[in-house]
């Protein structure tokens, strides 16, 4: 093996040699540059196998001979392996990022590219305090020169203020160093680890602190980090992440680790605020951001934040410091700089100037994995990372820590997704309308690749060292990455390609699953196969379609398996990335797919904070042990679960997202994500109900509470819709309302109130994806969703109508279609619920459901026809056959609904007190009534066909009348448009009800997002961007720190 | 004026933790572990006679390789600075008044023993007070000297930076010695001890500073030049 | 004698850095950090002083076997070496930014570089 | 309970006396609105002449699909509104095919009309029809509220949802009847029964057609015919329900018809006292008075 300190000599040498060449060489200085930054990166490689693989053990390197602590060693353990790995590696791609700059600066700007990675790395391996100090102060130097590569010419005054930041650094540093010696009398750290007792008082403590504070400073925490925005704003991309990725991210963080080891846990609680403080302001102040380097240096110090967190929290992380921190690190670093690497790609610095990425699938596949791993989503390290992490807090109850860093993420998702829909859905600029934004120079794009292809390495490197199982085996997970990697074929060979999946998929599992896990397999693969037929009718590639819906479902189908509270989240994160992916494709889609992101990992948020405190531990965490959790945790656990589980079926209050994310998706993917992503979150509450039971807080009965939210959204929902005009808005508010009802039947925690949410699973499933397909498929025809500019459309397009037709029977729930069923089995469970009063607002809605359904059949087929649309023709068969079968499978479960719900009845029994149904024969029988759906089907068909067939006979002769050829006040109409009695359909409901319709939550959080912009926009202003005031904020944080530190 | 308050308070505030550090400090009466070691064996071990030149090249070697390398990244960037001016070169040249005689002829006569004594300071290094920081140190005032009596001398940039590299790389090479022939990097027992005291002993550590007096000298010389080019301008 | 030397310093810091934090002129904030990093020097040379102890160089008057009961402290003089170096090195690092600062904008000002902010 | 083949005839049977009855008993209660009016009114036998002369036109016309499913659907609700409950209580020739489902389907199933009616009328592209829709949609929410809270009373009152077996317990005495054991649900049911009867003081639904023509003027003929038939078939059905629930069912046909008259009578006498409601109004007043009871009820049972 070779020797490590042959990285440093390598680097120093190298850049020494550079200075033999002539100055003109610069290819050949160039290709010495990047041969050297290669070995070391072979030497720091080999190092990291030998530890990684062969297990070895860390070893020291000594210089001059001597032992420490009288001369300085060096220190080379996996840690630094990894670290150095990173740093160098970072470097060298950057070098070849930076070819044109560093070739136009010549040999002198690659010599001090060579010693900024040769002091990272001395950084990292030094066990000596002073030299940290030198190599500290070799790294601020080189900064301040690779800031020259930048063509900005703001650099240099960035470049300036960290000088002076600097000069404050090193002052502290060096106080705090020579006290030290003084008190321990040494400047090894390890040897001052041994004397850790005179460090914890007096003026040991002191000295210790302003080298902390020093050190920590280079970390750029808030607020002290002014100087670092602008560096990160202004300079070279690539630099900027040599910058995030190898300077902040692993060598300060690495030396304030190194630190700490010198007093144990004093002064962890202090690091954990810092960080902690850092990561949440940091993403909150990147909300109000538009220049994206900067946001990215905002987002850089929010990461560096949450691993200076990870750090003070290393008492209790034990065996899994490492896991989490390097998780968190190397998650940060590669995404920060594959980041900063696009960002170099273009010539605007405004966040929706990338909207110039659009178009190049492979660059949007790299931003998104990038997004992805900052914000801790499965399966890059960062999310086993975090969730180790947060298992760990929550053993030790610091669950307000977790608490802040799950806000802190979920800003940083905000704005992340945020500037994922600019790139998807802004348009550029009209200056820059003409110019060429984006420029693809091949060796920058391999830079990036390398970045996006590292980054999916690391992933299934964390999976294999996860005590769980590795993500990347799951079996449908590969399937929808393959498609990413099958993008190139046109749509229809994959669209047979994911039929086929997901079908032959559910045939393969199909005995894994029980009764109710069944169901929903049913519903999420094959239901979702028969969605998928009517994607045949998109033409060209798609590109982006299948990877993402295949994610979602990859979700879903992982979700009803997940037996553990790990692969259970995981699965969760999936469908809900994949979703959004899927909603951001409509067309004005930007705000609502935002919305559910936020809303949805928001939920998931709390999900994963209800598990890792339910687990306490216990790392495989069944799901069945939620019913072992104890006493005064459990109904937290509840809570925290339930909301979680609740926003993803958007009751009311947290609903906001829905009727926008779920109208304005594609045509196919609105019953995706109505039809079958809804039932996800009733999945969740189902596991939770069955395990958990009844729970209570304060004395008030949790499933109660729910009771009334499930009611209040049913009314509501149900009402809202009435007064939408925008029909596809209309359906999603009724899903509001459909959700509600089956939150409720599963409120009631009874075995028929269950049985009432499987028949609403499973009929809002057939009805809505029917009607969403209608829907989509007339406003494919009409180009309008509004439903007041269609009319008299039975005609052009009966098929769709008679979808519609038996969609709206179904979902009133009048007799014989199966709609039927669900309300008859409502009647008897709340027969022998013990509560009352919630029944009211359900009773309220069952009429209100009358008012949307019926404008949303009338104001489109009925009514007049507009004669624009006298030409349409029928929506085209591929949206027509999906449609078809949900009408035969409503007919179906009408007449037989016991096919799907017997087991589950029988399935659920020994979990509930009360009886089933009795399902012997064609009758079904409750302790109350009884139903038999055969018969009425078989009365009404008769009674109908008889009167049917006589009006038939009666009046065979007669024709279809002209459209205007109607009564009307004595005068003949001539336009349709005055003749459509549409819009606003309700009004003498809005004026009874209307009040009920002020948009309160809507405002709620409106007030709140605003209320978070301003608060960021104001705190920002703190960064003047005069450097002298930035020395003084310097000044002031570190004199703060010891007021606090020093009171407590 | 709020400002200035402002900084006094927060300046008070760290006035409190000087305070705190002075009022808890207490000299030490004996040599702490390390110093003690230090006295005890560096003249047995590296037979180096000036304890600090011993810790400075040899105990904390690699400190000073990182002071080399941050005199050298200085050099390195000022020139970069420097010379992508906006109207490098280009400008007229400033019509200076000549140096007067006695000073060129003062200079002229100084510059070599200067650069004499800088040379002695750091090859004595390891024996007397002084050593290779100082030498070049002394060495660039040389320099300077010529800079101030002809501003408009020009000295070559090429052999400034060869200096420097070729004296960077024999140091780094004589560290990597260290690995193959004595105890580690920087080792200087790759030569003989010697008889403490005498100018070649304490091994490489007189090769050493003095290659570090060489590109100390070089490299404030080319600071120097490179400042001085820019008052062209 | 120690504490004499060290408050000096302490005092040379506070007010480099008070002149620092307060003047605008660039040239006189890095003229600032000059007596400050003075003063961090005295700090450190004073730290390693042992009353009534000689320079730590052996010779005639200072034997190597009494060495360790007559020299003072040479760590901080060496460390002093090497923090003196490296505060050259960034002094000079700023005085030609503030070199390219003025070529800029023309004026030196540190409040008018505020381009990046927020 | 089975299906056999004799309940079609029995079924039949009841059909045709209810139809009779529904007609002569319709004309009563316009003569005697004609009365209190001071004004002569319709002969007793107007109903069948109207009756039998649409059916016997025949009509050329239609205004699409839905339009000619129209009055199908209509009067498939009403008749089948009328099987699903046992008529006769005691009696197997006419529980009808009461066999296919208890309360719940009768209740829903009152709307497999109305909704059918509104599609139809919605097709005539005409206007009003839509208005009159929206209008009495919007009422029908609240005006069914409190008899769903006074259904579910009793629900729970006697612990079952069987038709049969509610009548059951009402049997007896005339204290046994729902109206004393329950008289809260009761009233609430009787609220809102004002406003499902389509009778003055809420019936603004119909009144586009006054002014002058709505979703009845486009139907004429044989399409008119099928919705007479229903007028007097579904309100009887509608009747029954009330009647089986709150005031102790019918053991025999005389008992039956004069039941049904009375509880007619009750909404025509105060459709007579009463102005007209606007929509927003009779919503308003639903909910103040009406759901009240019915909550009230919920809670005391």
């Amino acid at each position: 093996m070779v020797n490590a300190i042959f990285i440093i000599v390598i680097g120093l040498g190298t850049a020494f040699l550079l200075g033999l060449l002539r100055e003109t060489w610069r290819h050949t200085a160039y290709a010495v540059m990047l041969a050297a930054l290669a070995v070391m990166a072979w030497i720091a490689v080999r190092w990291l196998l030998f530890f990684a693989v062969d297990g070895a053990a860390p070893v020291d390197i000594l210089t001059a001979g001597t032992a420490p602590p009288f001369a300085i060693n060096l220190r080379l353990g996996i840690t630094e392996a990894v670290l150095m790995v990173l740093v160098i590696v970072c470097g060298l791609l950057s070098a070849v990022y930076m070819k044109e700059s560093l070739l136009r600066l010549g040999r002198r700007a690659m010599s001090v590219l060579l010693v900024f990675i040769m002091a990272l790395c001395g950084i990292i391996m030094t066990r000596d305090l002073f030299n940290l100090f030198v190599f500290f102060e070799l790294v601020v130097i080189a900064t301040a020169g690779l800031i020259l590569l930048s063509e900005n010419k703001q650099a240099l005054t960035a470049g300036f203020k960290y000088l002076i930041i600097s000069q404050m650094v090193s002052i502290f540093l060096l106080i705090g160093i020579i006290f030290t010696y003084h008190t321990t009398g040494t400047l090894n750290i390890d040897g001052m680890a041994g004397t850790s007792a005179d460090m914890l008082k007096g003026a040991g403590s002191l000295a210790f602190f302003l080298m902390l504070m020093a050190v920590l400073i280079e970390a750029k925490p808030f607020p002290a980090n002014g100087w670092a925005l602008d560096i990160y704003e202004s300079a070279h991309p690539a630099f900027s992440a040599l910058f995030s990725a190898a300077m902040a991210g692993a060598a300060a963080v690495y030396a304030v680790d190194k630190l700490l080891l010198i007093t144990g846990p004093e002064w962890l609680p202090a690091v954990t605020a810092i960080g902690l403080i850092s990561f949440v302001a940091a993403n909150l102040l990147a909300l109000a951001q538009s220049s994206d380097r900067r946001t990215l240096g905002y987002s850089s110090v929010g990461q560096v934040g949450l691993i200076l967190v990870v750090i003070g929290q290393r008492d209790i992380l034990g065996d899994q410091y490492l896991y989490i921190a390097g998780g968190i690190l190397l998650s940060h670093a590669i995404a920060k700089a594959g980041l900063y690497w696009i960002s170099g790609l273009l010539s605007q610095r405004d966040l929706t100037a990338w909207s110039a990425l659009r178009g190049h699938p492979l660059l949007i596949f790299a931003f998104i994995s990038f997004i992805a791993m900052l914000s801790g989503l499965p399966p890059f390290p960062s999310f086993y990372a975090k969730w180790e992490l947060f298992m760990a807090l929550a053993v030790e109850g610091r669950l307000w820590i977790m608490g802040f860093i799950l806000f802190g993420a979920l800003l940083e998702a905000s704005y992340l997704f945020r500037w994922f829909g600019y790139i998807l859905k802004r348009e550029t600029a009209e200056e820059h309308k003409d110019a060429q934004i984006l420029s693809l120079a091949p060796h920058k794009l391999v830079v990036i690749l390398t970045a996006v292809v590292v980054g999916w390495g690391l992933a299934y490197v964390w999976g294999e060292i996860s005590v769980y199982s590795n993500l990347l085996y799951a079996l449908p997970l590969l399937f929808a990455l393959s498609f990413v990697l099958l993008d190139w074929l046109p749509a229809w060979i994959k669209n047979t390609v994911v039929i086929a999946g997901m079908v032959a998929y559910f045939v393969v599992t199909y005995p894994l699953y029980d009764p109710l896990q069944l169901i929903f397999a049913v519903i999420f693969l094959l239901g979702g196969a028969v969605i998928f037929l009517a994607s045949y009718h998109a033409h060209g590639r798609r590109i982006g379609f299948y990877p993402s819906a295949m994610l979602m479902f990859a979700g879903l189908s992982m979700l009803i398996v997940a037996e553990d509270s790990f692969h259970f989240f995981a699965a969760w994160e999936f469908l809900t990335i994949g979703s959004y992916f899927l909603i951001i494709r409509g067309k004005h889609s930007e705000p609502h797919a935002l919305s559910y992101l936020v809303f949805s990992l928001g939920g998931a948020f709390l999900i994963l904070a209800g598990f890792v405190v339910a687990a306490q531990g216990v790392q495989l965490f069944n799901l069945e042990s939620l019913s072992q959790v104890a006493a005064p945790l459990a109904p937290w656990v509840f809570l925290l679960l339930a909301i979680g589980f609740m926003t993803k079926t958007a009751v009311m209050g947290l609903h906001i997202w829905l009727p926008g994310a779920h109208a304005e998706a594609e045509t196919d993917v609105s019953p995706m994500v109505s039809g079958i992503l809804l039932k996800a979150g009733l999945f969740g509450i189902m596991i939770l109900l069955m395990n958990m039971g009844k729970q209570q807080l304060y004395g008030v009965e949790l499933t109660y509470i729910m009771l009334w939210i499930g009611a209040l959204s049913a009314f509501l929902g149900n009402l809202m819709a009435a007064f939408q005009e925008d029909a596809k808005r209309l359906l999603a508010y009724s899903s509001i309302g459909q959700m509600g009802y089956a939150l409720f039947g599963l409120a009631l925690m009874n075995q028929l109130g269950w049985m009432m949410a499987m028949m609403f699973v499973i009929n809002h499933y057939i009805y809505k994806s029917m009607l969403f397909l209608s829907v989509g498929g007339v406003a494919k025809r009409t180009g309008t969703r509004e439903m007041y500019q269609m009319g008299g459309l039975i005609a052009l397009m009966p098929l769709s109508f008679i979808a519609v037709l038996i969609g709206i029977i179904a979902v009133s729930g009048v007799p014989p279609l199966s709609g039927f069923g669900g309300r008859w089995i409502f009647y008897n469970a709340i027969m022998s619920s013990e509560y009352r009063l919630p029944m009211i607002l359900i009773f309220l809605s069952g009429p209100i459901a009358f008012l949307y359904l019926f404008r949303l059949i009338h104001t489109i087929f009925l009514g007049q026809l507009k004669d624009e649309h006298r030409k349409l023709k029928e929506a085209p068969f591929w949206i027509l056959l999906p449609q078809m079968i949900y009408v035969a499978a409503l007919m179906v479960f009408a007449l037989v609904p016991g096919l799907a719900l017997r087991k589950v009845d029988a399935y659920l029994n020994p979990f509930f007190t009360d009886h089933g149904l009795n399902w012997e024969g064609l009758t079904i029988t409750s302790d109350y009534g009884y139903w038999s759906p055969v018969s009425i089907m078989i009365v009404i068909a008769v009674i109908f066909g008889v009167l049917f067939a006589w009006l038939l006979f009666v009046n065979r002769k007669a024709q279809k009348v002209k459209q205007f050829n109607i009564v009307y006040s004595a005068e003949r109409p001539f336009r349709p448009e005055t003749t459509h009695f549409a819009w606003n359909f309700y009004a003498p409901y809005r004026k009874a009800m209307g009040f009920l319709m002020q948009p309160l939550v809507t405002r709620f959080w409106a007030a709140v997002t605003d209320l978070l912009h301003t608060l960021a926009d104001l705190v920002r202003r703190f960064y003047t961007g005069n450097g002298q005031t930035y020395a003084i904020q310097l000044l002031a944080f570190v004199i703060i720190v010891y007021l606090f530190k020093m009171e407590f | 004026m709020i400002k200035n308050f402002i900084v006094l308070l927060f300046l008070f505030g760290l006035g409190m933790i000087f305070s705190a550090l002075l009022l808890g400090y207490t000299p030490d009466s004996e040599l702490n572990l390390t110093g003690r070691y230090y006295a005890e064996h560096t003249a047995q071990d590296l037979g180096a006679a000036n304890i600090v030149t011993a810790i400075i090249v040899t105990y904390r070697g690699l400190d000073t390789l990182g002071e080399v390398t941050v005199l050298f990244l200085t050099a390195a960037i000022v020139g970069m600075l420097l010379s992508t001016g906006a109207g490098k070169g280009k400008s007229l040249q400033r019509k200076l008044s000549q140096s007067g005689e006695l000073l060129t002829t003062g200079s002229h006569l100084l510059v070599p023993l200067i650069l004499l004594l800088g040379a002695y300071v750091f090859i004595n290094g390891h024996l007397t007070p002084g050593g290779g920081f100082q030498g070049g140190a002394i060495i660039a005032s040389a320099i300077l000297l010529i800079l101030l009596t002809d501003p408009l001398y020009r000295f070559s940039h090429q052999l400034i930076s060869i200096v420097e590299s070729i004296s960077g790389l024999i140091f780094l090479a004589l560290g990597v010695l260290g690995i193959f022939f004595a105890g580690g990097f920087l080792d200087n027992r790759i030569l003989p001890v010697g008889e403490l005291g005498s100018l070649f002993s304490a091994g490489a550590i007189p090769i050493i500073y003095s290659l570090v007096g060489l590109k100390v000298g070089a490299e404030f010389s080319s600071m120097l030049v490179n400042f001085s080019e820019t008052e062209d301008s | 004698m120690v504490t004499i030397a060290m408050l000096t310093g302490f005092i040379l810091i506070l007010m480099g850095l008070y002149g620092a934090l307060t003047n605008h002129n660039i040239l006189r904030m890095i003229v600032s950090f000059s007596v400050a990093n003075t003063g961090v020097n005295i700090v450190l040379v004073a730290v390693g002083y042992i009353h009534g102890r000689t320079a730590p160089i052996l010779n005639e008057a200072v034997p190597a076997a009494e060495a360790a009961a007559r020299i003072i402290d040479p760590v901080p003089q060496a460390l002093v070496l090497t923090a003196i170096v490296i505060g050259l090195g960034i002094t000079t690092l700023m005085l030609a930014y503030a070199y390219k600062l003025y070529e800029m904008k023309g004026s030196l000002d540190i409040s008018k570089f505020s381009e990046l902010k927020w | 309970m089975q299906f056999e083949w004799i309940q079609i005839p029995y079924a039949l049977l009841t059909l045709f006396i209810v139809i009779n009855y529904g007609l002569i008993m319709n004309a009563l209660v316009a003569k005697i609105g004609a009365r209190v009016g001071r004004r002569h009114g319709i002969p007793i036998y107007q109903n069948y002449f109207d009756l039998i002369k649409n059916y016997g036109l025949r009509s050329s016309i239609t205004h699409g699909v839905m339009f000619y499913l129209g009055p199908v659907f209509r009067l498939s609700g009403g008749v089948g509104l009328l099987l699903f409950v046992p008529t006769i209580y005691g009696s197997v020739m006419f529980s009808n095919f009461s066999f296919s489902g208890d309360l719940i389907l009768a209740l829903y199933f009152i709307f497999f009309g109305t909704l059918g009616m509104a599609l139809g009328a919605a097709e005539s592209g005409h206007p009003h029809a839509a208005m009159g829709i929206s209008r009495g949609l919007s009422q029908v929410t609240m005006a069914e509220l409190p008899l769903t809270l006074a259904v579910f009373s009793i629900a729970l009152q006697y612990q079952t949802l069987s038709v049969t077996d509610i009548v059951a317990a009402q049997q007896g005495s005339i204290l046994n009847w729902t109206l004393f054991t329950n008289p809260i649900a009761v009233a609430a049911a009787m609220l809102s029964f004002l406003g499902s009867v389509m009778r003055p003081p809420f019936d603004v639904v119909l009144a586009p057609q006054e002014i002058p023509i709505g979703p009845p003027t486009e139907y004429h003929s044989s399409y008119l015919a099928l919705m007479q038939t229903n007028r007097v078939i579904y309100p009887t059905a509608k009747m029954v329900i009330f009647m089986s629930l709150f005031f102790g069912g019918a053991t025999s046909w005389p008992i039956f018809f004069l039941k049904i008259f009375l509880i007619y009578m009750f909404a025509v006498f105060v459709g007579v006292v009463f102005p007209r409601f606007r929509v927003e109004q009779s919503i308003r007043w639903f909910l103040i008075w009406a759901v009240p009871l019915g909550i009230l009820s919920v809670l005391l049972v």
